[in-house]
């Protein structure tokens, strides 16, 4: 069980949130102290859109520990409409093959089930083809 | 004192054990055998410090503070002890921490150390464990692996340059070949059927493409020259050039993820500390985890062109087999380089020089020396 | 290049946060935030290392290669960065990588980050984990903890000397008062009617007699005195002297449980490199994980005879509260110590000298730094 | 679950197996590679006796995770007859208070029942009062 850490990053988890450079207007995720585009002080909070396309993506069947229920899975590098790039599953992609470029969008799912760590279940972002 | 530039570290003493699955073996004796090793091996000097590289013991071997551990059980108790950490970098850290050490005159005899022990646990929680070095907030915590890393590299690699895994095979097939001539090898050998029949773990890499966690340990014994030459040392090795850079962890944080910026710095600023340039470089030993990995090294380390670093690199790299032929021994890898390429260039004609390059995390920290004889 | 012996390392920024339990922060926040301060208070030179002192990350953050994590997260990509870990003496081992650094020449700006996150977990698994600086194999798999280490010390101490635990009331209530005026202190102040209601939790210590685990960052800019020159600074802080001395891991192998080999050796040798003894040190930052680890810290480092290291000493120890008023964030502990110990002496008269001392483990490694204004 | 390490510390912890060291003489516990006593190489397997002394011990109440079933329990720095000191818990002490020098013999116990790492069962050496 890991609350102190769930707790702090669940604002990031289930919606996204990070930060927008005051300087360069560089859009920042994961949120950080120092933009890594112009190097100065970022803290203005910025929700991503959730809209991205895959950069890069694999499928694992050995799942670490925590993951063996998704089992196995697609992860990717989203590209975000705004600039970053985003680690996150994918889900709900049926029998569609994963493609580099293919549109993605952010939804809230079950990432993991700490069934060593006394059964805490842990949602945050995955991203699903966007339907056309 | 005032060390000049010219009493630059030596390598006097290694001492090293074939990389394996050491069931029967505890982190602090295999540390302790290859220190000692290299200390008979140094005609036993008397020691000042113990540099460990380690990366995995706190969370496999539930132990930190593996200086005071293993310097005990090795005999060397009061002298100066603490861990390396940088991932896979972590054994060329401790080679790193003992050159500048001696250097600084405040240590005259150092020993760097590289030890891992991953059959304390079975394999998938050692897996499990290996995630370690990853963003655990950003990426562990999302399901990401190392082999996930690599994966994604490589699945853009081939998008990006229009390739086919078929790229991967000569290179690993070469990796383990070289490796039948390393005694220190855990693999010795592989041919295209069972290469091409290897099961799919993260596409597009398979069970081969991917070096196996094993366990292993590697020391060496370094001085300053004019160390060497008072304690009568007949042919030490030079350590030439040292540098350490980073990068962002994070494989999402980095703006070109197949330009390996670490690397491409760590080369650079080590060749410019030895005055030499690649084309005085005579062979290299480049570190590949993964088949990507030596790939973007061959890359951006300048060896093969951005898109052709799965083809036959200008120069021999990896003749030991790697990584990958060698078993990977994370923490310890680097140390595995860097003392069977002391030993080797024991054995050749003066005058040569070898560039050793390890890399911690996916291209998150690269640490590069520069060995002559 | 040729560094000069008089070229000293100096410290010319540093950057802290008070110990708390800093729930709404992460690891690698805690770090790049002193970071960032120390460099700040450096005004800004071109780093070129950051040495990070870190226990505990990879089990209680499941975070390894912190050196790449928080150089990035702090601005400094391309920079050189390992971690170092040596348990409790993690922060000043980071510290002393920093200064041989700058004095071998090969690196000109470095930083030393002691950062440490202990509430990641409950308090149960976080007092699990700071068993790992114990020997797995013999002593925490046996039921031993930190604390009954300590408790086993003082049982011995209080049976050799015939002494009443009540000996342990003047030095912690003192600790506590100290840390009244140490604004990166968790505690302020402790009475008589408190401490003797407290629980005991390990015959013969009780709740207070040991140091509560927190949370807590701080950083310092070490360069070379010709650099600090070069750059502008007015006062720099000098490191006159720098040691690190081990032990045996285990109580169970030590010669004598109640002289600490590891502190009496550190003390010396960084005594014999500044070229000073004990009577030219002007106030000491000493110990105390636990009480008794203060009063053998005491007595090994010759401040007091051996069997009174619990009498009050005959210069001004611990100040800042120590460990025990600070609360102790252990990797990060040594490193407060330094930062506290270098503001000071930036505010004193010409001429101090200061003996800083962290330990690792239950007297298994002690580094030791004399500082001078 | 750690069964290589456990396998290969058995003999050690079911019969208090050290080594002989074959150039002093010293009798030396935990088993390692260098003699503690003239720095020589050691590797003559020797067999404790068992018997000893309290050296020093405290009780716990708060146990570390794996031990919490055995709580509260007393651990104590034993001093073996050969001469080397060992980390042990004491069991089988009723109510007679345990006291530093009280005679202690050595007993295979359960040691840890790892409820969290699929229900291993660890035994070992503890050491009770010797009866007189
Ligand atoms: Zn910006
Ligand atoms: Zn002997």
């Amino acid at each position: 069980m890991e609350t102190p850490r769930h707790w702090r990053l669940k604002k990031q988890r289930y919606a996204l949130v990070g930060e927008e450079c005051p300087h360069c207007k560089a859009k920042i995720f994961p949120p950080r102290d120092v933009c890594p585009e112009c190097g100065l002080e970022a803290k203005t909070v910025y929700h991503f859109s959730g809209k991205g396309e895959v950069y890069s993506y694999t499928s694992l069947t050995d799942a670490p520990a925590g993951f063996q229920a998704s089992a196995p899975y697609a992860i990717a590098l989203v590209k975000l409409e705004e600039g970053p790039i985003v680690t996150a599953q994918l889900t709900d992609i049926g029998n569609e093959p994963v493609k580099i470029g293919m549109p993605v969008e952010m939804v809230t799912r079950k990432l993991r089930d700490d069934g060593d760590e006394r059964g805490m279940i842990i949602y945050g972002y995955k991203f699903r083809p966007v339907l056309s | 004192m005032a060390i000049t530039a010219s009493d630059e570290p030596v390598v006097i003493g290694t001492g090293i054990v074939p990389v394996r699955e050491a069931w029967e073996t505890s982190l602090r004796d295999l540390g302790s055998h290859v220190v000692r090793a290299a200390l008979k091996d140094a005609s036993n000097p008397k020691v000042d410090a113990l540099y460990v590289g380690n990366a995995y013991g706190n969370v496999l071997s539930h132990q930190a503070n593996l200086g005071a551990l293993i310097s005990e059980h090795s005999g060397l108790c009061g002298v100066e002890s603490h861990t390396v950490e940088a991932a896979g970098a972590s054994g060329a850290g401790a080679f790193r921490a003992a050159c500048i050490a001696v250097q600084s005159g405040w240590v005259d005899v150092a020993i760097a150390l590289g030890v891992e022990k991953f059959t304390e646990v079975p394999g998938s929680e050692a897996e499990s464990a290996a995630a370690l070095t990853l963003n655990y907030e950003y990426e562990s915590s999302q399901g990401m692996t190392l082999q996930a890393q690599a994966a994604l590299l490589a699945q853009r690699y081939l998008a990006h340059w229009n390739l086919s895994r078929d790229i991967f095979e000569g290179v690993v097939i070469a990796a383990y070949n070289h490796a039948a001539d390393n005694p220190n090898a855990m693999f010795h050998g592989m041919d295209e059927k069972r290469y091409r029949n290897q099961p799919i773990i993260a596409d597009p890499l398979g069970l081969y493409d991917t070096a196996f966690l094993a366990d292993g340990a590697a020391a060496a014994v370094i001085v300053r020259k004019s160390t060497a030459q008072a304690l009568g040392v007949a042919s030490p090795i030079f350590v030439r050039g040292s540098a350490n850079a980073v990068a962002p962890l994070s494989l999402h944080d980095r703006h070109d993820l197949l330009s390996w910026d670490a690397v491409r710095k760590s080369t650079l600023a080590a060749l410019h500390k030895a005055h030499l340039s690649l084309a005085d470089i005579d062979w290299l030993e480049l570190w590949d985890a993964s088949v990507i990995e030596l790939v973007l090294s061959l890359e951006s380390g300048g060896l093969l062109e951005a898109g052709k670093g799965w083809q036959s690199p200008p120069k021999p790299v990896n003749q030991s087999g790697g990584c990958l032929g060698r078993g990977n021994p994370v923490g310890a890898s680097g140390m595995y380089q860097l003392v069977e390429s002391v030993n080797r260039l024991q054995n050749e004609d003066a005058g040569r020089n070898a560039l050793i390059q390890a890399v911690g995390g996916c291209g998150a920290t690269a640490i590069t020396h520069i060995l002559s004889n």
